[in-house]
């Protein structure tokens, strides 16, 4: 078929697009479309594209805050930090991809997360991920684990940015469908944000960076179906990432900014050239003219459908300031770039694609993205079993048992094989990344202060209850930016979930939204960017509900904080927070296969906000030596963690009447708090601080070389550090080098 | 009769070689510009603990290039048996 | 004193290092680009940067060294000027033969980013004047690339010469480093007519600050500008 | 005549092979165990822009291996005139 031919919606069926929605375009170009316009409605309609099945509940979400400058919309959002400087964030999902090429997909995972970020002018200067795997043994884990973790290494250590937290999980939910979240932050100058927008009748329009191949066409439409055996052979040509352009083309986009040559600047992503023209001339309300012959080639005969579908990385459209066509060319010829005009600014509302001199075929922008389907999708709970919680009795495991099953866990184990991979030094501001405190710490450049970073997700809570349980991971995500003296500022989501077909994964996703929108109306967060991923499906096999938060933080003096690690021998570990009597979603009871269906209680969101705001306090001001929030694995797994760090013991000594509570008290998830380290004589401020907003908990002293508890005078626990260390430093290996069950 | 295979893993040609253009680029820096394109790939020298007859020979290094050298999302690859360890032709 | 920091497509540690010389050691500093014939004449001293200079295509450092700067940098050298290749600077200080040796793939086949116990074996003199001989210090690596190889023969000249500069202090029986595979534990080698030449994996320039866990790493800097 | 060339650049014998051993470890645990050593190397595929006679060829080749594709302290390198840019044999 050639691309002037006309289409039917058989066509319109292979390239992911519904009946009904042929029938639409059918009705707004008052005729069928050729397989060149048909392709790109494919892709600009794209779940991918068009965020369909979730943008009347995204409306939802907190955008707005005195300090937000750029909201969801643009490339990055971007938060004011002071001093004339801000910082642009983003979260971004590359799971399809990854599981198909694990080292490619990741690493374009992460190229395309920064050029997101130095699109909006800022210069990016740390990076996270947040990756989840299936079941440790089977036959893809470690495969997928190696190849995706070499390839974000490969990426963000060429590109030159440091990788700060890196949040590993491993569920069968995934078994199908990995996820390779990645995070990046850049800062920028008030003056110096740039937009995606393409203005001013007459102004040039550039192509620049890389070369346009056969990769990825319709790559958008890949992500926004699901995975099924027979589609696997009709895959599209695996995109491959080139760092060293990436990174040319952020030192020659940066000059670019800096002599204010530019009207607008966007990234040729998902559905490449196609989202990237049409956008932009939709954000400005114009029209573009573009020649597509002109664009660079990598191969000979492409044509206009493949050049305007091909998702080939590191290149970018830019729109000119009318005379300085040569500042420009001359910038990107020195940094060695292909640099090429392509067309101009109209005013006709119109994309015109002209291929060898002639119009080949005329759109408006706002079919694309104004006229681009909304669906309210019908959702539904599942019927709620009764809860086996209760049922669940440790009793046959002795508490040293179970402390090193859960520091063996490949999710709570040692991630250094994972984190040693990452540059997590370059740029010279990493003050702490995620093995030296509970969130990184780094500082901006150019400025004093520094933000606290940290990313996340708990499956196994969502999903519990993926209202709740989303609520929770935002709570202790402020709890753990507390931890290193900072308060949120600002936070960026990824909304991994199923098919919005399925009306369960459809309820999963509305309340997930709903619960972020309370828990981020709660705290007072504005949500800035995001990204929201469907279709995480095998088979019709949905992974767990998975909406990962990245959390921004603001330390504004960033010597005064906290570390993980336990400093003196001698120094009070004491618990502030909540506590809890039931096991709700503790890893604990994963181990034993059996899965509660609700949550025991729902957290008083005012109580968390009021106990970090303490936390924080008492930080700056140097009370607190060593703080973690407890979270997966429980309260003696975080004293462990922390003990660990600090090439320290614990001993942890605990009144008789504690005696009923003893197993929910160790190892429940259920109860929001801290663990910090105190020096003995400043106990008493502490508890004066805390009074009536938390209770405070002296459990016991650091010490040296073992880890021990007791009730009263009756020993329950005692083990060797370098034993549970042993443990905790074999869990991840085991998944590294384990044997393969297939 | 022989032990020795030469597998030569090459990317696919539609995937990008960002490598093979570097390389291009640098010859032309140094004054080799002659050069169109450049395309770089793995070779795996492979010694076997036995002899065998070469139609078997290329039969294993097959399939140890479907399962394992050869990753075919993005690359093909080619065997040929080869006289001697060092062995290539 | 006039510090060039050499500027390679793809270097990025080059703001780094220009921020610890002008803004930590207060010393006048400058970039110098690639495709330089000559270094401008006021520098006295010469630092090549980490990154993945070209890519690290082909081998690390392979493209870089051929460019035009390289061989400015060569004379400058052979006029005894100092010069500091760090991590991709030795790489390509390497490939340039302006160093013995070549720089294999880490033995692992990862990339390693962690903080290493490393011995200065000549400490007391020359860019090293401010360590005391074998003091041990620590100072972060960040490579994949940083397994150091020569045959026997040059490894054997390096000793007798003085040029190990560094080493790491964990190795295996064979003596190569945990690390990456290095042969002797080597982290760091001298060369150029006066010893005036230091190639070395890890990054001093991340251990020059308090806020960034100490200054092992500054000493050494502050050695190359005043010697 | 022709205008391809296939470059294959070997570790020296004395250069231990890490990513060899590692495959023949690999090999091994998916039940390959007749594999008594491999050795990876890296192969480039130059497509001249003109074609020349095969000693031509070879010559420039040969030039671009010792100066650019090759590093002496480590590795050799066999030069092949091939057929078409394809090209393996
Ligand atoms: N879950 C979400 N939360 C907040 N903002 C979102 C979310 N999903 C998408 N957005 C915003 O919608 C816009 C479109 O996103 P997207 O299409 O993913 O961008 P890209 O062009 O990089 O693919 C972006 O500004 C993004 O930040
Ligand atoms: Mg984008």
């Amino acid at each position: 078929m050639r691309d002037l031919d006309i289409t039917n919606s058989d066509h319109a069926l292979q390239m992911g697009l519904k009946k009904t929605e042929f029938e639409r375009i059918v009705q707004l170009l008052q005729r069928a479309p050729n397989k060149l316009e048909l392709g790109i409605f494919a892709a600009m309609w794209s779940e991918h594209c068009s965020y369909k099945s979730s943008r009347i509940h995204l409306k939802k979400l907190p955008k707005s805050g005195s300090t937000v400058l750029v909201g969801p919309g643009e490339n990055a959002g971007v938060i004011d930090v002071g001093d004339n400087l801000a910082v642009a964030f983003k979260v971004e999902s590359h799971n399809h991809p990854s599981f198909i090429e694990p080292f490619q997909g990741a690493a374009t995972g992460v190229g395309g997360i920064l050029r997101d970020v130095f699109t909006m002018g800022a210069r990016p200067f740390a990076t996270m991920n947040l990756l989840r795997f299936g079941a440790k043994n089977h036959f893809k884990t470690r495969h997928l684990l190696s190849g995706v973790v070499s390839g974000i290494s490969g990426y963000g250590n060429c590109f030159g940015v440091c990788n700060v937290v890196s949040d590993v999980a491993f569920d069968p939910s995934y078994n199908g469908n990995i996820l390779v979240n990645a995070f990046a932050i850049g800062v920028v100058p008030h003056d110096k944000i740039f937009l995606g927008t393409a203005e001013g009748v007459g102004n040039p329009v550039f192509y620049v960076g890389a070369k346009t191949g056969k990769d990825g066409i319709h790559g958008a439409t890949m992500a926004s179906d699901e995975f099924s055996e027979s589609k696997e052979a009709a895959r599209p040509t695996v995109q491959v990432g080139d760092p060293f352009k990436e990174k040319l083309l952020l030192e020659a986009c940066l000059e670019c900014f800096s002599k204010n040559i530019l009207i607008g600047i966007q990234d040729m992503g998902a559905a490449g050239l196609t989202s990237s023209s049409f956008e932009m001339a939709d954000r400005g309300q114009s029209g573009l003219l573009l020649h597509l012959d002109r664009v660079p080639l990598r191969e000979k005969n492409m044509t206009p459908y493949e050049i305007m579908l091909s998702e080939s990385q590191e290149r970018m459209l830019l729109v000119v300031k009318k005379g300085e066509e040569q500042v420009l060319i001359d910038i990107f010829s020195r940094w060695d770039l292909d640099v090429v005009e392509i067309g101009s600014v109209t005013d006709d509302g119109m994309v015109r694609l002209f291929w060898h001199g002639e119009e080949y075929t005329a759109l408006s922008p706002e079919m694309l993205t104004k006229e681009a389907p909304i669906y309210d999708r019908f959702y539904e709970a599942p019927e709620r079993a009764a809860s086996s919680a209760a049922d669940f009795h440790l009793d046959n495991f002795s508490y040293e048992d179970l402390l090193l099953k859960l520091v063996r866990h490949p999710d709570l184990s040692n991630q250094n094989w994972i984190t040693e991979q990452y540059d997590r030094h370059i740029g010279l501001g990493t003050l702490q990344h995620q093995h030296q405190a509970d969130a990184a710490l780094v500082q901006i450049p150019g400025s004093s202060k520094a933000v606290a970073l940290q990313i996340g997700c708990d499956s196994r809570l969502c999903g519990i209850d993926p209202r709740e349980g989303v609520k929770r991971i935002l709570a202790r995500m402020v709890l753990q930016i507390a931890c290193v003296g900072a308060r949120p500022i600002g936070l960026s989501d990824c909304l991994n979930y199923g098919s919005p077909e399925d009306a369960v994964c459809m309820w999963q996703l509305v309340s997930g939204i709903e619960g972020l929108a309370e828990a981020a109306d709660s705290f007072q967060i504005p949500v800035v960017s995001g990204n929201v991923s469907l279709y995480n499906q095998t088979d019709h096999k949905p992974i767990d509900p998975t909406p990962t938060i990245a959390l921004v933080g603001l330390q504004e003096k960033p010597m005064q904080t906290a570390t993980l690690f336990f400093k003196n021998e001698g120094d009070l570990i004491v618990y502030v927070g909540s506590f809890a009597h039931q096991f709700s979603g503790a890893e604990l009871l994963f181990e034993g296969q059996v899965k509660p269906r609700y949550l025991s209680n729902t957290w008083d969101l005012n109580r968390v906000t009021s106990l970090s705001q303490l936390i924080v306090e008492q930080v700056r001001i140097g009370t607190i030596l060593a703080a973690a929030h407890v979270g997966k694995g429980g309260l003696l797994y975080t004293i462990f963690k922390m003990a660990h760090a600090g090439k320290k013991g614990a001993h942890v000594q605990l009144d008789i009447s504690m005696s009923e509570h003893l197993t929910s008290l160790f190892f429940s998830e259920d109860a929001f708090g801290a663990v910090i380290s105190v020096p003995r004589e400043k106990l008493g401020i502490i508890e004066k601080a805390f009074l009536n907003i938390a209770a405070v908990h002296v459990l016991g002293t650091v010490s040296s070389q073992e880890l021990s508890c007791q009730l009263g005078r009756k020993n329950l626990l005692q083990l060797p550090m370098d034993i549970i260390s042993h443990h905790y430093d074999s869990g991840l290996c085991e998944v590294v080098n384990g044997r393969i069950d297939s | 009769m022989s032990r020795f295979v030469q597998v030569v893993v090459t990317l696919k040609n539609a995937v990008l070689d960002p490598q093979g253009d570097a390389t291009v680029h640098a010859l032309s820096a140094l004054g080799f510009d002659n050069i169109e394109s450049a395309r770089v790939g793995k070779v795996i020298h492979l010694a076997f603990k036995n002899e065998l007859e070469p139609g078997q020979l290329k039969e294993q290094a097959a399939l140890m290039a479907q399962k394992l050298l050869c990753n075919s999302v993005m690359e093909n690859f080619q065997i040929q048996v080869v006289e001697d360890k060092a062995g290539v032709p | 004193m006039t510090v060039a920091i050499a500027r390679f497509l793809g270097s990025n540690c080059d703001r780094d290092c220009l921020h610890i010389f002008q803004e930590i050691l207060k010393e006048i500093c400058l970039f110098v680009w690639h495709d330089e014939f000559e270094l401008p004449a006021d520098v006295t001293a010469v630092v090549i940067p980490g990154g993945f200079s070209y890519g690290d295509y082909l081998r690390c450092g392979a493209i870089a060294a051929h460019r035009p700067l390289m061989s400015a940098v060569k004379q400058f050298v052979d006029q005894g000027g100092p010069v500091m290749g760090i991590c991709n600077g030795f790489q390509i200080l390497c490939e340039a033969k302006i160093l013995p040796g070549v720089l294999l793939p880490n033995r692992h086949g990862r990339f390693v980013c962690n903080l290493q116990e490393i011995s200065v074996s000549q400490g007391g003199v020359g860019i090293f004047k401010n360590y005391n001989d074998n003091e041990k210090i620590k100072l972060p690596v960040a490579h994949h690339d940083g397994n150091y190889y020569a045959d026997t023969a040059t490894l054997d000249c390096l000793e007798k010469n003085n040029q190990i500069a560094l080493r790491y202090t964990s190795t295996d029986e064979q003596g190569h480093a945990h690390v990456n595979g290095s042969s002797r534990g080597i982290a760091g080698i001298f060369g150029g007519p006066k010893n005036n030449v230091l190639g070395l994996m890890p990054h001093p320039e991340r251990r020059s600050e308090h806020r960034l866990g100490g200054d092992d790493g500054l000493r050494m800097l502050r050695g190359l500008v005043h010697r």
